[in-house]
């Protein structure tokens, strides 16, 4: 029997951390993106779960896979959308706005999946993505299996976090982006128009929040149920937090939580009960509470975070 | 005779292979007209004793259900409800003159199940995915690492508890974890293990329901739960208007066609088979008992 | 006259029932330096947010070298070639100087900034102009003066052809104001044509070509800068001539309010160091500054809001122990607020919660934790009468008062108590001239009365009229007093400049 | 567009905004409905009949009002001080396990008349613990509460996980993941018999009425709003923000952990994780529809568990997906909030 040191030289340890922080991954970066805009967006939760629905349905109707994803992102930016629209234009409170459309979207698919889906014994399936063999690194000994054993949404992912860090560090969007989240006001009287950078940040986000979605029914696994999202989408809230806004370390956050995750179940093997499996399911959540006392001093917190900008209004 | 109005509240929706097995026989006891059925599904702690209630006002005779979450209000509502017969698959035992009881007791085939199993594993380290230690999750694994024991008594096992009933890929990391630990043999209390098994290219037995058309190459071997004998015995009861405040867990038994063992040849090593095949005969005729053993595997 | 940079034509706009701005028309020449003038919400900063397309005009229209403008487009109006420099900065403070110069001058569907041509450029626009600053510093990290730079660079970075200024020098020190004219001077010189606003007449006088007068929203008069004088267009901007109240000589009695050597630190950072001055019952002292210097918070110490971390406060003789709000208020310490849509009054309450809310532990406004609404209504209805407040009764809610009148209401709540000390920052911000008169006149009376007063403002016209004596705060620090009859505005401007010996 | 703010909002308005959300929310859900293939109009008729058609369905109903109210009021009194708690649901849990612990034979031991007002206490005291933390980190930091309150609900539960599956487990629960139950004489007293209705309902109905009468006409509840609506202006007239928003704090995140008391004690008896069906997260949603008034969080919360009750009934009935009942509730909210914007704006241009 292995030791609970020697879990982590396990290459299925690694695998299985990469497996669990891609839909975080997606998650996080699509708050991010929204909060970087100054609008926090607790319909995450929802949007995540209509994703991993509206995914899983395209590719049981026949779609690809690919198709699925497309799909998902695109229902993901129509509730991004209704979010915007709620609490940019309008200015509604952001909180409870969020909250709301994590209500809406999740009974929104549920509700949907069972029209739409016949009720059956067992959860229908699809044929999810496959790891995806990339030519000589799949052959490395143990980074192989580790590290490049993954299906193609997880790579996407990873990219996509060092694309989105460098769009909002190098290029007019992205410091547009930030300038919005910063001071709306500030941004108008460059010509930026902070309604529409809003807009777009919330449903550009939104749309990779459904990504993480289905992520989870499209290759982590082949069907969808009901409360399959399991409190994922608070985490990424948490994560952006623990990032502070920054989506490189975003992605070691992601990772980071994994490797909890993963490590515990494996650990639970090898020592069996010792530590109650809960505590490091919490860590995350106290990680980050931690990281915003850190934060607060040094005001990295995107200023107009939750701050309604009303044209013409002081 | 006139057709009996049964009701069933499903906690987990019915594509819960557990749930799916009560809906099954349910469904299947209305297409041979002896029952009416209604049910609900996806039904929390909260709303389930409602629902109870409300089934029980609609002129329901029996309600199947589930009381593992809400053990004693379920028997509360039966007290308040003397004209309706619960069936409630629990950890306790009956209640009242109408609150029965049944437990799911595959036990049997998964101690069959174990035996053809022993053999096939190259590290002779057998995973198992189970939702929560509960007397019936423990009395499967337990059932199942004895049938390996007798064909294979230097085996190994390891377990996993994702700590809630149904949360597939939960089942399916478990199972990874547990492939990563060195299993080679997976024996699945819980959907989502398989595909486990399937990713990682090794062997595993499904519980309750036939994984097998989902996983061709993958599970050899299930073990089997049917509902409908219990069911029947509690249909009867209720129209002869007999005390159906009892535990109908018995008929899970083998011998009453409550549990069996649905296995392809092909995958297994065939001379596992004969032996098995004996020990399944004497278990339908009495002569040999599988161990029944609640505590908490380790 | 020169070609025409700007033409505003028939401009009107509404905010609900009131007209900001009316029917205004108006012209910029090309190299021509244009002061606006006007009360506050005169209207002024309105017509510029509408200029640049901020808001959007009820009817009228813009033009811009001859081509109209769409309406509500600050995008638009940058690319005419107009700048604008916001009387509250519109600065990211979180962001560098190069990222707030540079956000939003590239097509947004680039794939990459060009910052190395961009902080070329802005070297050599600090260079031509001469308006030096750190392009990699955050912004949030620089004085009051070197963000007022960075908000003209931005304009001049977009090429801006048309340079507008809401007030640039209401943060500003003398010295630094005079340098931004001298700037703004060249920049004419060089073809920019300029429109400024500000409050202050001998600046407009100086610097301008033209001054043009907004009054209720209306262009009410235009002037060459040579042909009028300070008087003129006081009374313009006023509508009539309005006398101010007199200060009588009088002997002051015991000293009421008094700082010894008081320092208040902040975050590391010292906000007052060794602050000493007194107060006697029946004089008027006032302290003299430009914002920025300690003001504020010299106000918050004798509000009874922040301590001092080293020396003593006495009030009436007695050291102050204990710093809180309600204390003062007990003490008989009347506080008038600088801010007061930030620190005077709750919008979202009625007048009446307004006026007690500050003495709410008083037994007559409140017993067993029970609110006394009877006599809080009464006490309201008491200050709306004697203090002509307009706009509604004691159940109106406060935001809807304009703000002269919740001057008025927070005035009002101070002195119906005759208060033995009053503590007055900035008292007639933001009020027309009839309000200045009548809260001048009521400051004039507490102090016939006995009441101790110190007066805080930028306004030096205010502290010569109404202060016995007057001191000067510069980085937090105070110069001694002098009597306010040696005060001439020379003598002012250097001891608000810190050049306390020349100034003695 | 663009959106100006009413001077005064007429009373029509007022009183037709929330009916006319209301309204838009049943026409979209009735969309929805059709698009199972049921009659929209018996539909609707089913869900009253199951919020209101019976007794067994009036009790129903009320009971699921119990938590609603306390959870609705903790969620309006923290947001009436501009206090972001979306942490009810954590403080729910907290409030559950210190009353199922303290009531359980692990526990006190007193007589019921004096415990049961003891078992309150604790799970109030449990909850209002929980929502000073966050609160602490604001006062003393900075930190923004909306997300730290958030954050805790999911260690709360994991907590609550973690001690029903270790030193609080029913042992007697055969494995089952559940807390030591209270004593059967500390659960609370039916309002009818044979239904699960308690008297959990009055006290929730009686405290929302004391906190109007706090809110309205106490000093504490004058200086509560004004820390509110302006903090800096308050605290220039001396209410001491500080003091005055931890006991709103205190009184918020009680409320809160009141719920869970009163739902061990009244109706289940013993805490798992699944307690609540997200009764902290929809005191967010009855809070907004009733404006924050805690005599509209009554009718709010009835309103909400009428929907839920109602259409859950509906859908045994009519074979409608029970999911359409959160669906009404989700869409309720949504069109509420911009129905109360759109009393209070004007929309321009
Ligand atoms: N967004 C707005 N909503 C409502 N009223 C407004 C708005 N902006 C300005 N006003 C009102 O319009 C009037 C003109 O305001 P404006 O800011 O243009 O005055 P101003 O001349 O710039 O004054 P100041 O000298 O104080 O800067 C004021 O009564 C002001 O309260
Ligand atoms: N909490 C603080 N920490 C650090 N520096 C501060 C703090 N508060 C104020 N300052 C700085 O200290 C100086 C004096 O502040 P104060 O607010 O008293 O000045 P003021 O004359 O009222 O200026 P203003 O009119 O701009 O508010 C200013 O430069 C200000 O930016
Ligand atoms: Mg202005
Ligand atoms: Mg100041």
């Amino acid at each position: 029997m292995m030791d609970a040191l020697d879990i982590f030289a396990t290459a299925g340890l690694w695998a299985a951390v990469l497996r669990i922080a891609t839909p975080l991954i997606f998650g996080t970066l699509g708050a991010l993106v929204c909060e970087r805009a100054g609008v926090l967006n607790l319909g995450i939760e929802g949007i995540m779960t209509f994703g991993a629905m509206v995914g899983w349905l395209t590719v049981y109707h026949g779609g690809d896979l690919w198709l699925g994803l497309a799909a998902a992102a695109l229902a993901g930016a129509a509730f991004g959308l209704l979010h915007a629209l709620l609490t940019v234009p309008l200015g509604l409170s952001q909180h409870v706005t969020g909250l709301g459309i994590t209500l809406f979207a999740s009974s929104l698919s549920y509700y949907i999946f069972r029209l739409v889906v016949p009720v059956s014994g067992t959860p229908p399936t699809i044929e999810p993505f496959q790891p995806l063999r990339i030519p000589y690194l799949s052959d490395l000994p143990f980074l192989g299996e580790a590290v490049f054993a993954q299906t193609a949404p997880t790579y996407v992912a990873i990219l996509l976090a060092f694309l989105i860090a460098l769009a909002l560090q190098k290029t007019p969007l992205g410091l547009a982006v930030r300038i919005v989240g910063e001071n709306p006001h500030a941004a108008e009287a460059q010509g930026i128009d902070p309604i529409r950078v809003r807009i777009a940040s919330v449903v550009f986000g939104s749309a990779l929040m459904a990504l993480g979605g289905a992520f989870l029914t499209l290759a982590a696994f082949n069907s969808f149920f009901p409360t399959m999202v399991q409190g994922r989408g608070w985490v990424c809230i948490a994560l952006v937090v623990f990032a502070s806004w920054r989506p490189e370390r975003a992605l070691l956050g992601a990772l980071l939580f994994a490797l909890f995750d993963a490590y515990q179940l494996r650990l639970s093997h090898v020592v069996g009960k010792a530590v109650p499996y809960q505590v490091f399911l919490m860590i995350p959540y106290l990680l980050s509470i931690a990281a915003l006392l850190v934060m607060a001093r040094r005001a990295r917190v995107p200023q107009a975070l939750m701050q309604p900008f009303r044209r013409g209004e002081r | 005779a006139e057709k009996l109005k049964v009701a069933g509240i499903h906690a987990s929706p019915v594509e819960n292979a557990w749930n799916s097995r009560l809906h099954e026989a349910l469904l299947a006891a209305a297409k041979d007209g002896v029952i009416e059925y209604t049910f609900s599904e996806g039904v929390s702690g909260t709303d389930y004793p409602r629902a109870m209630r409300e089934y029980a006002e609609a002129g329901n005779k029996l309600i199947v259900g589930e009381s593992y979450a809400v053990e004693t209000e379920a028997r509360q509502v039966a007290a308040d409800y003397p004209g309706t017969a619960f069936l409630m698959g629990s950890s306790g035992g009956p209640a009242g003159d109408n609150f029965g009881t049944f437990g799911t007791w595959n036990h049997e085939a998964a101690y069959l199940a174990g035996m053809l199993a022993g053999p096939m594993s190259k590290t002779g380290t057998f995973g198992t995915v189970g939702a929560i230690p509960i007397p019936e999750v423990n009395i499967l694994i337990n059932a199942f690492r004895a049938g390996v024991k007798e064909t294979r008594p230097d085996a190994k096992f390891l377990v996993g508890f994702i700590g809630t009933f149904f949360d597939p890929p939960k089942a399916r990391e478990s199972g990874l974890a547990q492939i990563d630990a060195g299993a080679d043999i997976l024996f699945g209390e819980r959907i989502g293990t398989a595909d486990a098994a399937k990713e990682k290219g090794i062997k595993s037995i499904g519980s309750l329901i036939d994984y097998t058309p989902r996983y061709p190459e993958t599970v050899f071997a299930n073990a089997m739960w049917y509902f409908r004998p219990i069911l029947d015995a509690a249909i009867k009861d209720t129209q002869a208007g007999a005390k159906t405040g009892k535990d109908y867990s018995p008929f899970s038994y083998m011998k009453e066609g409550g549990n069996d063992i649905v296995f392809t040849e092909s995958m297994v090593i065939a001379d596992t088979i004969p032996a098995m095949q004996a020990k399944r005969e004497a278990i339908k005729a009495g002569t040999f008992t599988v161990p029944v053993d609640p505590s908490e595997p380790t | 006259m020169s070609a025409r940079a700007l033409e505003l034509n028939g401009i009107t706009k509404r905010f609900g029932a009131l007209v900001a701005n009316d029917d205004v028309t108006l012209t910029l020449g090309q190299g021509e330096l244009l002061a606006l003038l006007g009360e506050n919400g005169a209207g002024k900063t309105t017509l510029m947010n509408i200029l640049f397309g901020h808001y959007t005009a009820d009817s009228g229209s813009v033009a811009a070298f001859g081509r109209t403008l769409p309406p509500g487009k600050p995008r638009a109006a940058i690319e005419a070639g107009i700048g604008m420099v916001h009387q509250h900065f519109a600065l990211a403070a979180n962001l560098s100087v190069i990222e707030n110069v540079i956000a939003g001058t590239e097509r947004l569907g680039a794939l990459a900034l060009n910052k190395r041509a961009a902080r070329v450029k802005l070297a050599a626009l600090s260079e031509r102009f001469g308006l030096t600053v750190d392009p990699d510093a955050r912004v949030g990290d620089l004085s009051v003066g070197e963000r007022q730079r960075v908000e003209i660079l931005k304009s001049l970075y977009r090429d801006a052809r048309v340079l507008i200024l809401d007030e640039p020098t209401a943060v500003l020190t003398h010295q630094e104001a005079e340098r931004l004219y001298r700037t703004l001077r060249g920049m004419a010189e060089q073809g920019l044509s300029i429109i400024f606003i500000s409050h202050k007449l001998h600046e407009v006088l100086a610097a301008a070509d033209r001054v043009v007068v907004l009054r209720g929203g209306k262009v009410v008069a235009e002037r060459k800068a040579g042909d009028t004088n300070r008087e003129e267009l006081a009374e313009l901007m006023v509508g009539r001539r309005v006398a101010r109240p007199h200060r009588d000589a009088q002997t002051p009695g015991a000293v009421a309010l008094k700082a010894d050597r008081v320092s208040v630190m902040s975050g590391g950072a010292s906000l007052l160091s060794d602050v000493s001055f007194e107060v006697r019952a029946g004089e008027t002292l006032g302290v003299i500054g430009v914002s920025g210097n300690g003001q504020s918070t010299l106000g918050r110490l004798v509000s009874g809001l922040v301590s001092p971390s080293s020396g003593s406060l006495d009030l009436f003789g007695h050291p102050v122990a204990q710093f809180s709000p309600r204390g003062f208020v007990e003490m008989g310490v009347g506080r008038i607020p600088e801010d007061r849509n930030a620190d005077g009054a709750i919008g979202e309450m009625t007048i009446w919660e307004n006026a007690v809310l500050e003495r709410i532990g008083e037994k007559r406004f409140s017993s067993g934790g029970l609110v006394r609404r009877g006599p809080a209504r009464a006490f309201a209805a008491e200050i709306i009468r004697r203090f002509d407040v307009r706009g509604g009764g004691p159940d109106t809610a406060t935001r809807l008062l304009s703000g002269g009148n919740m001057q008025k209401l927070i005035l009002g709540r101070n002195l119906i108590t005759a208060p033995k000390i009053l503590v007055a920052a900035q008292p007639t911000r933001g009020l027309d001239e009839g309000a200045v008169a009548a809260v001048h006149a009521e400051i004039l009376a507490a102090r016939r009365a006995g009441t101790a007063v110190l007066l805080i403002s930028e306004d030096l016209d205010e502290v010569v009229a109404l202060a016995d004596r007057v001191q000067a705060i510069v980085k937090g620090r105070l110069s001694p007093p002098i009597p306010v009859s040696d005060a001439d505005p020379r003598r002012l401007g250097l001891m608000m400049a810190g050049a306390w010996d020349e100034a003695a | 567009m663009r959106l100006e703010r009413r001077a005064h909002v007429p009373l029509s308005l007022a009183i037709a905004a929330p009916i006319g959300a209301v309204v838009a929310a049943l026409i979209l859900a009735g969309l929805l409905i059709a698009l199972a293939g049921v009659p929209v109009f018996e539909a609707y008729r089913r869900m009253l009949i199951g919020a209101f058609g019976s007794r067994l369905s009036i009790s129903e109903t009320l009971t699921r009002t119990t938590p609603l109210i306390l959870t609705g009021l903790a969620a309006a009194v923290a947001f009436r001080s501009r206090v972001w708690n979306i942490g009810a649901e954590g403080q729910f849990y907290l409030g559950a396990l210190a009353t199922a612990a303290l009531g359980s034979k692990l526990g006190l031991h007193l007589a019921p008349l004096v415990e049961i007002p003891i078992l309150m206490l604790a799970g109030a005291l449990a909850g209002a613990l929980l929502l000073l933390v966050p609160l602490g980190l604001r006062l003393k930091f900075g930190v923004d509460e909306v997300v730290t309150t958030l954050l805790l609900n999911f260690v709360a539960v994991l907590f609550v996980s973690m001690m029903i599956e270790g030193p609080l487990k029913d042992p007697l629960a055969f494995g089952w993941p559940q807390s030591v139950p209270i004593l059967a004489d500390m659960a609370l007293p039916k309002l009818l018999p044979r239904s699960r209705l308690h008297i959990g309902l009055l006290v929730a109905i009686g405290l929302a009425l004391v906190l109007y009468f706090i809110q309205s006409r106490t000093r504490f509840g004058l200086e509560a709003r004004a820390a509110g609506l302006n903090p800096q202006a308050a605290r220039f007239a001396g209410v001491p923000i500080g003091s005055i928003l931890v006991r709103v704090a205190l009184i918020s995140g009680g409320l809160a952990g009141l719920a869970g008391a009163i739902e061990v004690l009244g109706v289940k008896g013993y805490v798992t994780t699944d307690l609540s069906p997200g009764f902290g997260y929809t005191g967010v949603v009855v809070a907004m529809l009733a404006g924050l008034n805690p005599i509209g969080v009554i009718v709010a919360a009835l309103f909400v568990a009428t929907m839920f009750v109602g259409a859950d009934g509906m859908s045994r009935a009519m074979g409608v997906p029970s999911f359409i009942a959160d669906v009404i509730v989700a869409l309720s909210l949504l069109t509420m909030l911009v129905a109360l914007l759109l009393a209070n704006y004007r929309v321009r241009r």
